[in-house]
């Protein structure tokens, strides 16, 4: 708890991005939850994903419980501001299916750490 | 006193008198004192204070050189009409008292050459004391040793076979001196590879000095060791040059070395050498004999001494002579050589020194003097005093063309400009006889002889360079109107 | 009323022109087809080639495969490299005359066995590098060579 | 050539008449006076240099470069380029800085009119006769013309007359030539005749017909001969494997070091696209100068053949197929355990580094086997390995410039270790070194005084019996060498014995101080010092009188042992790079990278550690030696505890700092005590005489798994013993 209250004093003394405490950082994540949560099935019509709605809304609560250990309100609004930018870019389709179906991606391989599986792996990885 | 009034054949006819007991001096003088009263000469005599006059001297000058009386003649049988060998050489004075004169001791030598002023008689003229007396270092433990450079290939060039051929003891003599005087353990003569007979007359020369005491071991009685060596070349050009024939003579290929070191330094096996030209060695004993001062007497300052001079070309009587330096040219050639052929205002120009020295044209022959300074100041120089007499019947460019196809087929094509720069200068050389140039190029060629010149190992690509700049000097507008000759004519053609 | 009866007369036709019920069904799921025509001719392998003229331009010319090819069964893994070089001219309106009347100039390109394309199957074409080889492996010696 | 550059005689000479300190007449000790020094000005900066230093050196010193051609610091001075006249201030001529010594108070002017003048004339001439086929020369990019021509030439040309054409030469299958291209500068011919010490090459013609050749066709035969490529200004001498392969600039290079023998000359490896283009020498003053042998410079091409690149095992009917690393290595791990620690041993061949040697002695050590053994063969008897000056050529390669005497023992350095000889002659050459031989009557490429080649002379010169004894009683800085090939005889510790003792005499009778070494030993593989220093037991005499039940072969291809040698049911792995005469033997072959594929470290025959670096991935499924016994260890169940290079050399460091301290050499010492131990011995000289395996030139190019599977090698060798034409392949420019 003691980097916490260090990181809040760090908070304090530095200048905010958006919020001046965190409250309003959590109102916006909020907001930003809830304009996806809207959003979701008008993505899976626009973008003919194969699956539905309530997948995709499982995945967006996965993806914000990802960062629910940030506290730093500074870090949230940051983290909100990337989320507002994949929100808009989802909207405007400037993505494509591929680029929605990324966020459901789980089949990458985890490079090999100990020294035998680095072996059989390859060169040098 | 004939030989004074003008008359060559004569002069040599009694000049074959044997003149072994030095004369002295003021009668030499006294003796060619009343020619000055020639009309040609006076004409000389008057440009000769202008000349002398740049170098201020209180004491009266000497204003007329030449003719050379006959008692002051050195090579007294230039012309084979006496014995060769050494019977007729001692009567002629050769061998004379040689072992008190190496008595006298070397500083005695060296100071005799030194007061004569002689000068290299091989083309550079540097004076030939102090090149001597460089020798005279400390020992280090190597031998020392004299190498005769006699690979007289320069194309004009005619003396020192004739020395070598009719006179081969003066130069064995002057071997010994010379030697004496730096303190070589021997002499290698390297000849010429066509030289066969003056070789061949050379080593039976040296044979005798041998059979007779007078080189060898204990020379002429004076307690001195020392050996005389020939040694033949293969007929190459550039093994005149110094430091390629030490390196022919140490059976390398004949290509010269860099200098420094210098061969007074690192010479013939690596050892201090002296190379010096036959006719330098040969005239030493003389000087020696009758006393540097002697020597001194003729000539101009700086450019004392008597010289062999050839005279080839577009003359009456091509000749080698000997005569007093500083003798103006037309002089030279008029008295000697029986006149250009068609009279003097035929001359078109002379190449003075031998191939590698620069043309002049008839109006700068008219007054120069045969000697280093006047030549130079003429934009020439006096090389091997070989001079090459051209009348107006010469196709001058060819003539220079074939000149540097002689340098292009002679360079050794060790060092780039002379071994790219030469060929190039031939190659334009031939297209500038046809005219099928563009003047333009005239330039051009002036400009690469003057990247050749200065700018090689040794001073072939000078020699090689000195004719073009010569020709372009006198001769461009010839030049100019071959070319637009040609060019009118091809344009008729097409 | 002539044309309808007309209509009703291929149609009998088709339904008894394949040799029965069996003939039929096998003709319908073979060539997905029942129309009948006149069998312009057979080429060596037994492909059966029709024509009906009566069926607008592209659909009057036909091929019934047949069911052994090359040592190949064809019954129902059919393909379309099946017809030789000679009966795909006709049978492509290149030209109206069938190597039956017409027997095609015998040229050396021509093979005199057809083969199927191989296309899509084990033994099909697959393009090899051209490139040298930038290591070349040691190949061990074979076992009783020493 | 003359022997001695008569110059340097003559002034050694003088230096001892005139009584001057008698230091000894070498190059490198010349320690002068500061108050003699001269004071010149380059451009009107000033420096003090030493006399004698010429234009161009002291220009080299303000950083002022000299365009040159012919000038070569290895060189004699020749001078015929004329491409690096300058001009000095009131001198006449502009003079050429390579040959001449400056003088008091010059102001050399390295960029006056005048010398741009003369440098661009120079320039212009060269180009007059050079053809302009840049585009097509396989110099381009690294060509001294193309880069001054640019520098220091005009901007257009003049010459308008016909070309000079020059024939080609055929001058073996390494050296391409293209003599139309050539300047003249005779760098060949100098290289040739002084440092590669054969008479080969030379100037025939005169003038614009001057042609360098060999005078009558013939092959440049020399070991050193691949050197003219690089000192070649222009592309005349170009190399004939990498004719028309790549240009300079689009290949990457590593510096590495060679592992063809125990020089460990230093390199360059130029690759492109994971290709060995071609390996040139690296400067190193110490070791290689700048030159290296034929076999380090062409034997590349091995590299890409015959390499072992998938993991194989054999097959129920015997033959070896290829499978993936976890069935090897199970298979490897299953052998080892299944056995008793005492019946594994190991063989490590001689182009093994020293991570792989240090990882594989870890490996049986955990596995309680002690049996680890060198191909090349070491006596042990005496002070045997235990001693390190007793292995290494402790006076270094760079030494034998200070040495007055030298005397080889069963060795012929010149096929053995070419640029160790390129030394002794340099410094024969230059410092009037006096060469002496026992063993076989070789050409060493300079004069030596052979004493013989029976033992019978070395137990005499042991004695104090023999007339060299004086001789040698003489030397002020004597050395003694003996060829490792001398030591693989059955009497080797005998050999050593005598050697000792006449080192320990030369010392006694010298009275030299206490730094300098006398007895020297000089090996032949690069592996065998890292080796030794690890504690390896040198030659396979222990497996042949134990033979294991598993036996390890690391890259052992010298054919040492054989199947015959080992009971039937032996299980042999082979770890290695080549498919050579090690991996047809083997049960297991465990592919391993080459020595550009990896970072390995080598000890060189003086004890001086160097690295190599990885210049292209190892093919195929390769891998670096030491992880290849990682992996074994760990299904083994002995890991090893390295995981990275890193700890490997914290591993080689633990067992020897010396190996990990690169470009180092660690002095050895007690040879007095090396010499009482090997008084111990008790072995008799066997009366065979000493003859070492490579007498000619065609013996030295084919000697280890690399240089077997090149085939530019074996041309070589079919050229030396056929003639040029046998190899030549028609000409594709």
């Amino acid at each position: 708890m003691a980097s916490s209250a260090a990181t809040r004093t760090a908070a304090k003394a530095v200048k905010p991005i958006f919020s001046s405490d965190l409250q309003e950082a959590r109102r916006r994540v909020r907001e930003l939850y809830r304009a996806w949560y809207r959003e979701v099935p008008s993505t899976v019509h626009v973008y003919q994903l194969d699956i539905s709605a309530s997948q995709c809304r499982d995945k967006v609560r996965e993806m914000f419980d990802k960062n629910k250990h940030v506290t730093d309100p500074r870090v949230m609004d940051m983290l909100v501001i990337k989320g507002k930018m994949e929100l808009e870019e989802t909207i405007n389709v400037w993505k494509q299916k591929t680029h929605i179906m990324r966020f459901f991606h789980e089949t990458e391989t985890p490079r090999p750490t100990d020294f035998l599986s680095k072996f059989y792996h390859g060169h040098d990885p | 006193m004939l030989s004074c009034l003008g008359c060559p054949t004569l002069s040599r006819v009694l000049s074959t008198g044997a003149s072994r007991a030095p004369v002295a001096m003021a009668a030499a003088v006294a003796s060619r004192a009343p020619v000055v009263s020639t009309p040609t000469c006076s004409q000389n005599s008057m440009t000769l204070v202008r000349y002398n006059s740049t170098a201020q001297q209180e004491k009266p000058k000497k204003t007329k050189f030449g003719p050379l009386a006959d008692q002051d003649r050195i090579f007294t049988n230039l012309y084979g009409r006496h014995d060769w060998r050494l019977k007729g050489a001692m009567k002629r004075g050769d061998w004379y008292k040689t072992k008190e004169m190496l008595d006298k001791g070397v500083d005695w030598i060296l100071n005799e050459i030194k007061v004569s002023g002689l000068r290299g008689r091989g083309g550079a003229g540097f004076p030939t004391g102090m090149k001597w007396s460089f020798m005279n270092k400390p020992s280090d433990g190597r031998p020392k040793y004299l190498v005769v450079n006699a690979d007289e290939g320069e194309p004009g060039t005619c003396k020192d076979r004739e020395i070598m051929r009719n006179d081969p003891h003066k130069l064995v003599e002057g071997c010994l001196l010379a030697g004496r005087a730096m303190g070589a353990r021997a002499a290698y003569i390297y000849i010429r590879g066509e030289f066969y007979n003056e070789s061949s007359n050379l080593q039976v020369a040296i044979n005798e000095a041998y059979a007779a005491g007078l080189i060898g071991r204990n020379a002429c009685g004076s307690g001195y060791d020392f050996d005389v060596f020939v040694m033949r070349g293969a007929g190459a050009y550039i093994c005149g040059e110094e430091t390629a024939l030490i390196e022919s003579i140490e059976g390398k290929q004949g290509k010269p070395r860099l200098k420094p070191p210098f061969p007074a330094d690192v010479g013939v096996f690596g050892c201090p050498t002296t190379v010096a030209n036959v006719e330098t060695v040969a005239v030493a004993p003389t000087i020696c004999r009758r006393g540097g001062t002697w020597f001194l007497g003729f000539g101009r300052e700086r450019n004392s001494g008597t010289k062999l001079f050839n005279i080839s070309g577009h003359v009456n009587n091509p000749c080698t002579v000997e005569e007093e330096m500083s003798i103006p040219i037309k002089e030279l050639i008029e008295r000697h050589a029986g006149g250009v052929r068609g009279g003097w205002d035929n001359l078109l120009c002379v190449i003075p020194g031998g191939s590698s020295t620069p043309m002049i044209p008839r109006h700068v022959c008219d007054d120069v003097m045969m000697d280093f300074d006047a030549l130079i100041q003429a934009q020439t120089g006096l090389g091997t005093a070989a001079l090459i007499v051209m009348d107006k019947s010469t196709d001058v460019i060819r003539a220079i063309a074939r000149l540097i196809e002689f340098y292009k087929h002679e360079s050794c094509g060790q060092c780039t400009p002379c071994r790219e720069g030469v060929d190039w200068m031939n190659k334009m050389m031939w297209r500038f006889v046809k005219g099928d140039a563009q003047s333009a190029e005239i330039d051009m060629i002036w400009e690469i002889s003057k990247q050749i010149e200065g700018h090689t190992i040794c001073a072939l690509g000078d020699g090689a360079a000195w004719p073009v700049q010569g020709l372009i000097r006198h001769f461009r507008p010839l030049m100019e109107s071959r070319i637009t000759d040609f060019a009118q004519k091809q344009q008729a053609h097409a | 009323m002539a044309a309808y009866t007309n209509i009703v007369r291929r149609a009998v036709g088709q339904l008894t022109g394949h040799g029965g019920i069996k003939g039929f069904f096998v003709q319908l799921f073979r060539a997905n087809d029942i129309k009948t025509g006149a069998l312009v001719g057979i080429d060596k392998y037994g492909n059966k080639y029709f024509q009906d003229n009566q069926y607008f331009f592209g659909r009057h010319r036909w091929v019934i495969y047949t069911t052994e090819m090359n040592g190949k069964r064809t019954v129902w893994d059919v393909d379309g490299s099946m017809v030789p070089a000679e009966w795909h001219r006709w049978l492509h309106c290149i030209t109206d005359d069938p190597p039956t009347t017409h027997p095609p100039e015998p040229k050396k390109f021509l093979a005199k066995v057809h083969q199927i394309n191989l296309s899509g199957t084990l033994n099909c074409y697959v393009p090899y590098s051209t490139t040298r080889r930038k290591i070349h492996e040691w190949v061990p010696p074979k076992v009783g060579e020493q | 050539m003359l022997r001695l550059p008569t110059l340097s005689r003559a002034l050694a000479g003088a230096a001892h008449s005139k009584g001057s300190i008698p230091t000894s007449n070498n190059v490198r000790t010349s320690v002068r006076a500061l108050s003699n020094l001269v004071e010149v000005f380059v451009d009107g900066m000033p420096i003090s240099v030493e006399p004698g230093t010429t234009v161009l050196q002291a220009c080299e010193k303000v950083g002022v470069q000299i365009p040159r051609f012919c000038y070569h610091d290895r060189l004699s001075v020749a001078g015929n380029c004329r491409m690096c006249l300058v001009e000095i201030e009131k001198a006449p001529k502009p003079v050429a800085a390579c040959a001449m010594p400056v003088m008091k108070g010059w102001n050399i002017l390295t960029n006056s009119e005048k010398t741009r003048k003369a440098r661009e004339g120079v320039m212009e001439f060269l180009l007059a006769n050079h053809p302009l086929d840049c585009p097509i020369c396989d110099q381009g990019g690294e060509c001294d013309l193309q880069d001054q021509s640019m520098m220091f030439g005009s901007d257009r040309s003049r010459f308008a007359e016909g070309k000079r054409a020059v024939e080609d030469k055929n001058i073996g299958p390494l050296i391409k030539t293209i003599m139309t291209r050539c300047i003249q500068c005779t760098r060949c011919v100098r290289f040739a005749s002084e440092v590669a010490g054969v008479e080969d090459l030379g100037t025939t013609g005169r003038g614009n017909d001057m042609q360098i050749g060999t005078y009558v066709e013939k092959m440049f035969l020399s070991e050193m001969s691949g050197n003219v490529i690089d000192l070649c200004p222009v592309g005349a001498l170009t190399s004939k494997p990498y004719a028309f392969t790549s240009r300079p600039w689009e290949t990457r290079k590593t510096e590495s070091i060679d592992v063809m023998d125990a020089v460990g000359s230093n390199i360059v490896v130029s690759t492109r696209g994971g290709e060995v283009m071609r390996i040139l020498p690296r400067l190193n003053e110490d070791v290689n100068e700048e030159w290296i042998s034929d076999k380090t410079r062409f034997s590349y091409d091995g590299l890409k053949r015959q390499r072992l690149t998938q993991p194989m095992v054999k097959d129920a009917s015997g033959q070896l197929v290829n499978t993936s690393w976890e069935d090897v290595l199970t298979r490897v791990a299953g052998a080892l355990q299944g056995v008793q620690g005492s019946e594994v041993g190991a063989i490590a061949g001689g182009m093994v580094d020293a991570e792989a040697l240090v990882s594989l002695k870890d490996l049986l050590n955990r596995l309680d086997s002690e049996t680890l053994c060198t191909e090349e063969i070491f006596p042990m008897s005496g002070a045997g390995t235990d001693l390190r000056s007793n292995y290494l050529l402790n006076s270094r390669i760079a030494g034998i410039e200070e040495c007055d005497h030298l005397l080889l023992v069963g060795t012929n350095p010149r096929y053995e270790a070419p640029l160790f000889n390129t030394r002794i002659r340099k410094s024969w050459l230059h410092n009037e070194l006096q060469v002496a031989l026992v063993g076989h009557n070789v050409d060493l490429s300079y004069s030596y005084n052979h004493l013989g080649e029976s033992t019978q002379v070395l137990q005499e010169i042991a004695a104090g019996t023999h007339p060299f004894c004086k001789v040698l009683s003489q030397a002020k800085t004597p050395v003694v060498v003996v060829g490792s090939s001398a030591l693989q005889r059955e009497d080797g510790a005998a050999i050593l014995k005598a050697v000792s003792a006449i080192s320990q005499n030369a010392r006694a009778s010298s009275g030299v101080e206490e730094g300098w070494k006398v007895l020297n030993v000089l090996h032949r593989v690069a592996s065998q010092v890292a080796a030794l220093d690890m504690g390896y037991k040198p030659g396979v005499d222990a497996i042949r009188k134990n033979p294991p039940k598993v036996l390890f072969l690391l890259g052992a291809d010298a054919g040492c042992i054989t199947k015959a040698d080992l009971p039937k049911d032996s299980f042999i792995i082979y770890q290695g790079h080549h498919g050579d005469v090690g991996a047809p033997m083997a049960d297991v072959i465990l592919p391993s990278a080459a020595y550009t594929e990896k970072y390995g470290t080598y000890v060189n025959t003086e004890g001086r550690a160097q690295q190599t670096r990885v210049a292209v991935t190892a093919p195929g499924m390769a891998r670096e030696d030491w992880k290849i016994l990682r992996a074994i260890s760990e299904l083994a169940g002995v890991t090893l505890p390295y995981d990275t290079l890193d700890e490997v050399r914290r591993r080689l460091a633990e067992v020897s700092p010396n190996l990990v301290r690169y470009d180092d050499v660690e002095e050895a010492n007690y040879f007095k005590q090396a010499n009482e131990l090997s008084k111990a011995v008790n072995q008799s000289l066997l009366g065979a005489p000493l003859v070492p395996p490579q007498l000619t030139l065609k013996e030295f190019y084919m000697t280890d798994s690399i240089s077997r599977a090149s085939q530019t090698m074996a041309k070589c060798v079919k050229a030396v013993t056929e003639g040029a034409e046998a190899v030549d392949e028609p000409s594709i420019c």
